[in-house]
């Protein structure tokens, strides 16, 4: 017998649960400390999914118990909208088995494979059934199964079975018995609920420890993040080996009618310009197309102008609620910048990059390195940060250049800043199963390194704007004095009078400048008193034009002509002679003190040169709400009607 | 030279001091933001004067505008100087530079932080004004010189006495230090019996000449420079030249420090540019050490720091050594990249540089 | 209609083909580049791990062919045993079906992933199929089969078969056609290949570039790394859940046998004692044990007294082979410091560590950081250094201690140095498939840590022991010129006679130095001169001991009586007179230059404190040799009997 | 006085350094390793000489031996040294302290690297030889100081001459330079007709006393330490302390540095505590500034260095200012922070110096 036929008769087929029971450091169950986080966190995520799938305001409810040394029962609940009972095997017992993979939208979950890894942790390490109670609404009865997996065949066991009572009228509640260790600290349980929660302020999460101690992490909006929308592959984003498959698969029986069913963006008139530029034939079936058939596709696909793909399957937190969320971080920051970028929709699957910049916050010192929250799809990432392409993408940029210290121009900067990258994807490519890190793909490299450089340029204007403003305040403050000063003591030597000094002292300013003061009074608001000094040697004309903070009230202006639209507060234009000043008041109400920390105001009528302290007003400023989502093109309209044909 | 009192110097001063105030009270009178022009005091700006055979300060100005802040506050000093030194000059005072700074104390806003500010501005004030600090009735910290040799001066002293001192025969063996004011209402040359005047560099070569009686064996009049010279040295250095109408020759390291000394001496320094007619004396040589001598001499020497060389460059590019022998040197010495002392001549023995070296040098100079 | 209802019918089971064709960057098939280089690295380990299974020197054939823009067909093909018709598709058409993944033992691949994800890689971005030549053996044909997978199914499908001719006796060859993207760098098959080369001695591997340029790596040894040992799981580092698995599927009937056959280490004593210790009856069937029996079984374990695992399932590469590979990397190299440490075997599986650190290479300059050469079971990690255990090990050890220059004491240090890790276990726990970087497992941190500092320490010592030993040589030289001079001057003050002088010296050096002195000619060898000096005020009788390097040729001591024993060179003993000295001399042949860089030297008979330039000689000094497979310990002996019971 | 010819000198400076070379010889034909022993030179290592009132080296001793590479190379150095010295003696020369080092460029092995070397291998033969470097005929580039005031002294010329000088009438207004060997041999102190002597830091504070007739008005003589003052001035203050019997009063700036000059002006300095009997004046008195100074008078300041508190801190622990005075006053300014310099004094005008703040300072002191 040769050598190739022993070996061969060790060849045998391996399960992919034995695979991952095997590898399950992957999964995020390297050791027993992450292994509890691990848990939660596809527990976790798992129901926030299912809540807004169903359009439910989740209310997710974690427990942790020690029941022996390094034994913990692990309780997650939601409100979601349950398992209907012949699904539950499935759904918690087997691995690679759920309804997001094949659909071409925004989840957390994706792969089916997180919370059926949960399930077989704790059956390995401390051989017990898990056990889930589900209930799909009101007029259904709840049921309670325990179950446990056949790792040799990945295939769900069912230990037990019954109907019980319970409170809720729909969702889900899970039981399982593990090994593990509870930390408190940087990569802890109580650190994935909290950030978790910065980014879903939809959700109420509540977490008791095993101690008792019982945090409610509250709902700070009401509103679900918009709904995202199940899409098509786009031409221009499937592989070669993924076009046969598709072909092979389709229910269509011509090429046409299998571009414009199969995929997004693509009508009959796309269809038939992809045939034509193709040379394949439109009424060839797709079932019998070659290789070289589907190669000339492909070079088609990128020849024919087409629509980008829609980007409603993609839900993105948003400027607003990212400052909101950083905001109760990092109280005192002087600074906030966010960014959203475009979705990026060619080639791949879709996504879209947000991102943040945190400036001065006490928290963080001048000599550390700067704190990265990293997210993908609203879920925190803990884990494996130096191997994250959100790390590396910060590591390439030159932060001298913005301000920040950095040894040799690379590598993670040092001073008193947060930065934070949130990646939103239809599939977010981890590195790995454990989902730590978000695998180094050059085009989302790119759309985090432009996201986190249109922050740092807020930053480092933010930056240079204080201390310019603070050097024209001191100026004003030292000419004020020193002048009249010279002209006396001129005088003085020449034996005279005082000359009279204010119009050399105008000539020496030469600007409008404009000093907001800020007091702010429990149970009051904001006093908000802007001054406008117009140092320059002539009379100018001016309006100016404040923004208001878009959840306050605005109360008292004074002047009280004014004009309010999207947040821009605007009074009349006033004429303000040289040398005079006049100032302008408000109040602000509802927010909390370190919500109002400075007032970006806007000067119109006057040369951009001649403003300090202010921008000069520009038409187009456009006002900052969340991204809506895309509107459907017409073209897919017409899908519809050459499906009836 | 006619008799000039005190007084009148005095007065011309004030005179000029005055106009400076006009202009700023005429700049608020007419709303113009107050400024003073200065010349740009840098290498760049300064131009050979024909007519005194030195180095004096081109056109080029910079304006001291009341616009920025520091502007200003250089203003309201030059107001709070001014009416200082006038306080001096009406009680017939005089004051160091260190005392002026402190002086300042009292001045509010216009108070100096550093005594190089207040130094500065009064040497702004000698620009503007085309007068001398000796006239404003400032002086520096800084030693004067001690000369050692057959001249005669009469100093006038504090109390207004004359005193006539030989500086060989009237003097003990560190030789008659020279007052800080060498001007002439204050000291006057009666006569001289040297054939030339030798400045140096350190004291220690100094004291070398003395002991081995160079000044009488030679018929040399020794001038201790004590680094870089004070204004009063090299005052009285043109004076010696001028006065008497003997050759100077200047003894120094081989350094580009030694050779900045020697600039100041017979050019004219940058800083004090606005009067070296008054302080640069043009016919001064340079002896030595020089780049050469290290090598003819085999002298002991230390590398080129990378300032030595950056001093060295600069100095190429300097107007006033733009002769050939001054460029050969130079450039001789960043090729050599050694740089030497003058004490370093020890080497051959206590004697050799009054015994072998000064003799050669002056020879080939034709000094002796 | 429930919401649940609505989902359910969305769910759907995953075929692990289809989810690996999602995630390939999992795999490693992040991007073009990185896609190319790990095709040529599972082939090439594929090919490895196939030759030393059958006991074949490897020769290794890569061929890269550039097709046309982006697209390559890749060509590997070695001497292996060959795959038998029957299980080619299964091997390479289908995931997760192997040999090595049901073995404890190393081996570079495990998972039976690999090269199929490589076929599938394929034929998705090409749309072409494999194809695979293989022979057995001499007297079996040679087959030539085109196959490519479905991957909804995760099943091949061959798509031609032909008997072919091929003048190899046995081998296989690979050839995949797929989209790439060539380069050369630290990121590239050149170095993969390379540092391939430098940890596999014994393999000889050959690589065509695109532009034809061809690269021999030749092989340096002729001996195979000692066969690994396939071994069963140790009581003690197995989980509950995997017992109660082996449990369930034993055949044994009886908890002693089942003990005794299915576990290493367990003889019937210990069996015996297991039971008793657990409280479980001996004679219990294994299948029916219960949760809290296997809970029971698993305490025990903990309690009786086992011997440790075997651990000739690994193959470290050994210190010598570590230093010849890293002295072809770095042939100027002032110390090359190895360590490799004993197996750890207690909990998990076995997994053993070798380091080493390289110091004052040119190549390696002083400002920047250290390089860090990553290998698990033989393989380099070219990707992820910061997510990698490996590096975190490196980054906490603060390397001030070593004389090496680290800001703040963490991090990679700077320096003229390289770090080399290896880990070889029956199972890397890699982060992700794309094995990449080690997970972040506590213990092989530390097994790291103390691997690498101990190389560290002996840097360190390395660098003290130079700067002394220049320091002494200095004096001596300046010694012997100065006291002559102060004699003749303190002489010639007095007008005397020079007064004797060499007493005077011989107290003031107080020591016995030894200096050698190394000269290589070409076609001759190393000619080593050894000078012992006697700088005491008393004669000394010494003898001295040199280390001959192994693989060179003794020739000419002089003089000749001399011993020689574990490469350790030893004179007679010898008198040397105060202030006298005596040379001894020799000649290596067969090594290369680079390979003689210093002679590590030992004197017998006098006080360490009086010794310069060589050590004392201590009889326990050990000869350093690869280490040995372990002893088969008697216990195991007892199964056999047991069995035919 | 009793007078000491030159030639006796000489002989006895070469009997001691004979000794030297002879210990070295004896220990070759011994076998032993060459040494020498010296007294530990810190400030650990002094203890108050009852008979002489100053401060000196005590008991602890370092070895310099030829065991270590250093130490050879000093022995052999001493010995190229002692050589030099010979020869200067033997044709009655001298040497600067730079000339030396530049001398030994020919002694092969023995060469220094840096100037600090060969000055400390002197100070090592003075230690223990318990000669003075003048002795060996080696002296510093330092400066002499000044003196102005109605004394008269005897000067012994390089010539032979002797020279008869008042150092108020026969000088100018920058006084009477003090030549750098103040021994009897050279120059002799005739008369003064002063009440006490008033030693002082900065040169800007002499001219001013003399521009405001402080000498005259106070019966005073001035005398310009230069900053750390060189050896002949303290060897001057000495002697006029001792030969006329007047009080000495030491006025200088409120730092560290300062407190430092005055110990060595009043205590000894601890480089040169081998001859402290020689160079210290034990009853001279610190005038000022003092710490409480600057709170009484409100003087401006500038805040303590880091290096200023250290040494602060370590004056505090220094055997030589242990009195309750000194002790309160360096505490106080540490707690104060700050430190001020006698010009600050210029805050309240020109004249405060002489016409408030010494004659205050000096009632209280009694000397007034």
């Amino acid at each position: 017998m040769s050598i190739a036929n022993e070996l061969a008769e060790k060849q045998r087929e391996i399960s992919v649960s034995e695979f991952f029971e095997r590898n399950k450091h992957i999964l995020g169950f390297d050791n027993t400390t992450r292994a509890l986080i691990t848990s939660i966190k596809e527990g976790v995520d798992n129901a926030l999914d299912a809540c807004e799938e169903a359009g439910v305001l989740p209310e997710i409810h974690v427990e942790i118990d020690e029941l022996s040394d390094d034994e913990y029962k692990v309780v997650i609940e939601d409100n979601g909208p349950g398992v209907i009972k012949r699904e539950v095997p499935n759904v918690f017992g087997k691995l690679l088995y759920g309804s997001r993979f094949h659909q071409i939208r925004q989840s957390r979950g994706q792969q089916g494979i997180g919370i059926s890894a949960v399930v077989m942790y704790g059956q390995l390490t401390s051989g017990q059934p898990t056990t889930v109670l589900t209930r799909v609404g009101p007029d259904h009865p709840a049921y309670r199964l325990d179950l446990r997996i056949d790792t040799k065949k990945n295939e769900p066991e069912i230990k037990n079975e019954e109907i019980v009572d319970w409170e809720k009228d729909h969702g889900t509640r899970l039981e399982i018995t593990m090994e593990g260790r509870y930390v408190r600290g940087a990569q802890s349980i109580f650190e994935y609920m909290r950030t978790t929660s910065v980014v879903n302020p939809h959700a109420q999460l509540t977490l008791v420890e095993p101690d008792g101690t019982r945090t409610v992490f509250p709902r700070a909006s009401e509103d679900l993040p918009p709904e995202t929308v199940e899409i098509k592959p786009h031409p221009q984003g499937i592989e070669l080996g993924q076009l046969q498959a598709m072909a092979k698969n389709t229910e269509a029986t011509k090429i046409t009618s299998f571009l414009q069913k199969d995929f997004c963006r693509v009508g009959l008139s796309t269809a038939r310009k992809i045939c034509e530029a193709s040379g394949v034939r439109e009424d060839r079936k797709p079932k019998y197309l070659k290789t070289d058939d589907c190669k000339d596709l492909m070079k088609a696909f990128d020849e024919v102008r087409m629509v980008s793909p829609p980007t409603d399957c993609l839900s993105p937190i948003g400027e607003a609620l990212i400052r909101r969320g950083l905001r109760t971080e990092f109280k005192d920051a002087d600074l906030i910048a966010t960014t959203t970028r475009d979705p990026e929709v060619n080639g791949g699957p879709p996504f879209q990059v947000e991102a943040a910049v945190v400036y001065g916050a006490d928290k963080i010192t001048e000599e550390e390195q700067v704190e990265i929250l990293r997210y993908a799809n609203r879920v925190p990432l803990l884990y494996q940060r130096g191997g994250c392409v959100a790390t590396t993408a910060i590591e390439k940029i030159d932060w001298r250049r913005y301000d920040l210290d950095q040894r040799g121009g690379q590598g993670i900067p040092r001073g008193s800043a947060a930065i934070l990258v949130h990646v939103a994807s239809t599939n977010v490519p981890f590195t790995s199963e454990s989902k730590d890190a978000i695998a180094n793909i050059p085009k989302i490299e790119d759309e985090i390194e432009l996201a986190v450089r249109e922050c740092a340029r807020k930053m480092r204007s933010h930056i240079r704007k204080g201390k310019k403003m603070r050097k024209l305040r001191k100026k004003e403050n030292i000419i004020r004095q020193i002048i009249p000063q010279i002209a006396e003591k001129s005088a003085q030597i020449l034996d005279r009078d005082v000359p009279d000094y204010e119009r050399s002292i105008a000539n020496i300013m030469n600007a409008v400048m404009v000093t907001p003061e800020i007091t702010y009074e429990q149970g009051v608001g904001h006093d908000v008193k802007v001054r406008v000094t117009n140092y320059t040697s002539h009379g100018k004309k001016v309006r100016l034009i404040v923004e208001i903070p878009p959840d306050g009230t605005l109360e008292d202006p004074n002047p009280d002509k004014i004009g309010l639209e999207d947040n821009k507060l605007s009074w009349e234009e006033i004429k303000i002679d040289s040398g005079e000043a006049r100032t302008f008041e408000y109040r602000i109400r509802g927010l909390p003190p370190d919500d109002v920390s400075n007032v970006d105001a806007y000067l119109d009528g006057i040369d951009a040169a001649l403003i300090a302290g202010a921008e000069e007003w520009e038409e187009d400023t456009v006002p900052e709400t969340a991204p809506a989502p895309q509107q459907i093109d017409p073209d897919e309209e017409e899908i519809t009607k050459e499906v009836e044909v | 030279m006619s008799a000039i009192t005190e007084g009148e110097v005095g007065q011309a001063t004030l005179e000029e001091l005055y106009a400076l105030a006009e202009g700023v009270y005429q700049d608020f009178t007419d709303g113009r933001v107050p400024e003073l022009q200065l010349p740009v005091r840098s290498k760049s700006n300064i131009e050979f004067d024909e007519e005194h055979g030195v180095w004096k300060y081109g056109d080029s100005s910079s304006t001291r505008s009341a616009k920025k802040t520091n502007g200003a506050k250089m203003l309201l000093r030059t107001m709070y100087m001014i009416n200082f030194i006038r306080e001096m000059i009406e009680t017939n005072k005089s004051s160091t530079l260190r005392e002026m700074y402190y002086i300042s104390e009292g001045w509010d806003l216009a108070k100096f932080a550093k005594q190089s500010e207040s130094d500065k501005l009064a040497e702004d004030l000698e620009v503007v004004t085309e007068l001398m600090r000796e006239d404003f009735k400032l002086r520096p910290e800084e030693d004067g010189a001690r000369i050692l040799g057959d001249v005669t001066v009469e100093e006038t002293t504090r109390t207004g006495d004359t005193r006539v001192i030989n500086c060989r025969d009237d003097v003990g063996d560190a030789g008659y230090s020279v007052p800080f004011n060498v001007e002439e209402e204050k000291l006057s040359l009666r006569s001289i019996d040297c054939d030339f005047v030798i400045a140096i560099e350190t004291g220690g070569m100094f004291d070398r000449l003395v002991e081995n009686g160079f000044d009488e064996s030679h018929r040399a009049l020794l001038l201790h420079l004590k680094g870089q010279p004070a204004r009063s040295t090299r005052r009285l250095l043109k004076r010696l030249n001028e006065e008497f109408g003997i050759p100077t020759v200047v003894f120094l390291d081989a350094d580009p420090w030694s050779y900045r000394i020697f600039g100041s001496v017979a050019y004219g320094a940058i800083k004090t540019a606005h009067i070296s007619e008054h302080l640069a004396t043009p016919g001064a040589q340079y002896l030595g050490i020089t780049p050469s001598d290290i090598v003819n001499y085999d002298l002991p020497t230390d590398a080129l720091t990378e300032q030595d060389e950056r001093a060295l460059k600069s100095e190429l590019s300097d107007p006033r050594f733009q002769d050939d022998r001054w460029q050969g040197e130079i450039e001789f010495q960043l090729e050599l990249g050694k740089k030497s002392e003058q004490q370093a001549l020890a080497k051959y023995g206590l004697d050799f540089v009054t015994d072998t070296y000064l003799p050669e040098k002056l020879g080939e100079m034709g000094v002796l």
